[in-house]
């Protein structure tokens, strides 16, 4: 109850989008890892993560995307990230994430070029 | 002090119940004028300063409870969170190549971004022993 | 009781601060999923509780404060708002006939509103002889 | 800085319209008054209260309001209503304002047929 996310996959060309909606932390993160996973599965190498700009985002929450740009650093994946607030785009950024996960300005922008 | 406003709440060490915290510093900021953007920069470091207070200080005992005090100040809002643990070590600086390597776990990166976002920063202990965070955001930026 | 989460906020006794208590309840409310229409029942009832025990209870004594008390049951959000006055009785049914035709002042609303947007609305006394009001909302509509 | 609330008027034809936005209260009412007051001064008896759908509104600002409806009642003023959110269309509803000052879904709607 005091937590909810909700996850979805879909396809586009070769490109996996996974949406992300809500509450982005270590306790929901499961979700989003599993997603990632099953798209893995899929034999794609192109992700892109879709967040709300709604969202709640906390630190446990972003030591999750951290793991998937590692692993995708790891499999030669390539990770990109659309839909942040401004405010996450910083924190990201802040992080150093961008340098492993770019974020575009909007879905289209991310999937031009992937 | 004249002028000074105190506000105290306190939620249950259950995650989740940061976002609580995090809507109460909010209301008050913008009850303060803060522009959008700090009032986000807030949300963040007071979120993460309850997450650990829940996490670290009561080690998600539900019986226990954090504390968050806002004072408002003419030009300014002090935030205190407070838990009923043993005190707080400050963190090494994460370092993000580290963990995209496998390094170092992925998480550890609360701390770093309170001492961002925030203008003031300091960890104190409660004459209980308990750990407090005592932040500072300005109305106007430096 | 198992499950049941409490959460308390006190607030100083200066009008405006109401709509801190307001959104926090918002707050709670939202995480348990309440639907929009309700919340914005629930905001109204904690404002004008707020407004009554800061004007009526606590005399606009800014040195005073006042508590609300929220409890997350399993189907239910209960808030209690307390102050430091000496009880509250419970006033006639407001009429806006007589109103608008200058026979009663205009205000008068407060408690109105209160009992017709909660579900459950109690006036009790503090030990301490301060006014408490008591209400729950529903989760589900009755 | 607790409260604040924006009051501007404007006019369309003989009906002058009160733009509000903010916190309307006991505390900011006297800023709708006054306006009130401005527009019955250059002689306008038809007046459209125009609120924000994101204003605060308590029942000492719907004291106001009503003060308003019964100076509109004794001085034969057309008062109405436009603006309001859902919940605050529901509370002046059952407050039995509506009977004195009729709420309409758009400025135009109310400014129809005025
Ligand atoms: N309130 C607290 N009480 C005790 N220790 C704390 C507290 N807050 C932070 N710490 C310590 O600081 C470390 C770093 O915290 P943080 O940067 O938020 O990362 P994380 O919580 O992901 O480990 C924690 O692992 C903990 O050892
Ligand atoms: N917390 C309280 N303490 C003492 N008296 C109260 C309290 N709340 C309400 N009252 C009494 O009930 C009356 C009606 O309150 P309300 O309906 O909110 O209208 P208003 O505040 O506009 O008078 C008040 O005038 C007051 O006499």
């Amino acid at each position: 109850m005091n937590q909810s996310l909700e996850v979805a996959v879909r396809k586009q060309g070769e490109v996996a989008l996974i949406d992300i909606k809500g509450d982005v932390t270590a306790v929901t993160g499961e979700h989003i890892e599993r997603a990632y996973q099953q798209v893995c599965g899929e034999g794609v190498n192109k992700v892109l993560l879709c967040f709300d700009s709604g969202s709640y985002i906390n630190s446990g929450g972003i030591a999750i995307i951290i793991g998937i740009a590692a692993d995708g650093k790891e499999t030669a994946r390539i990770i990109r990230i659309t839909g942040l607030s401004p405010h996450f785009q910083k924190i990201f950024s802040m992080v150093g994430l961008t340098k492993y996960a770019e974020i575009f300005p909007s879905e289209q922008a991310a999937l031009a070029q992937f | 002090m004249p002028g000074e406003k105190k506000m105290e709440l306190h939620v249950p060490s259950v995650l989740g119940f940061e976002k609580v915290a995090m809507d109460f510093a909010a209301s008050v900021a913008k009850m303060m004028h803060f522009p959008e953007e700090r009032i986000e920069n807030l949300k963040t470091a007071v979120a993460e300063a309850c997450i650990n207070a829940i996490e670290h200080g009561n080690k998600l005992d539900a019986t226990t409870s954090v504390g968050v005090t806002l004072t408002i100040e003419p030009s300014k809002l002090s935030v205190d969170i407070q838990d009923q643990g043993s005190g707080i070590a400050e963190p090494p600086v994460p370092d993000i190549e580290q963990k995209i390597a496998g390094k170092d776990k992925t998480r550890g990166w609360g701390m770093f971004l309170i001492q961002s976002l925030m203008d003031e920063v300091k960890f104190e202990s409660t004459p209980e022993g308990g750990g407090v965070v005592r932040m500072v955001i300005h109305l106007e930026r430096d």
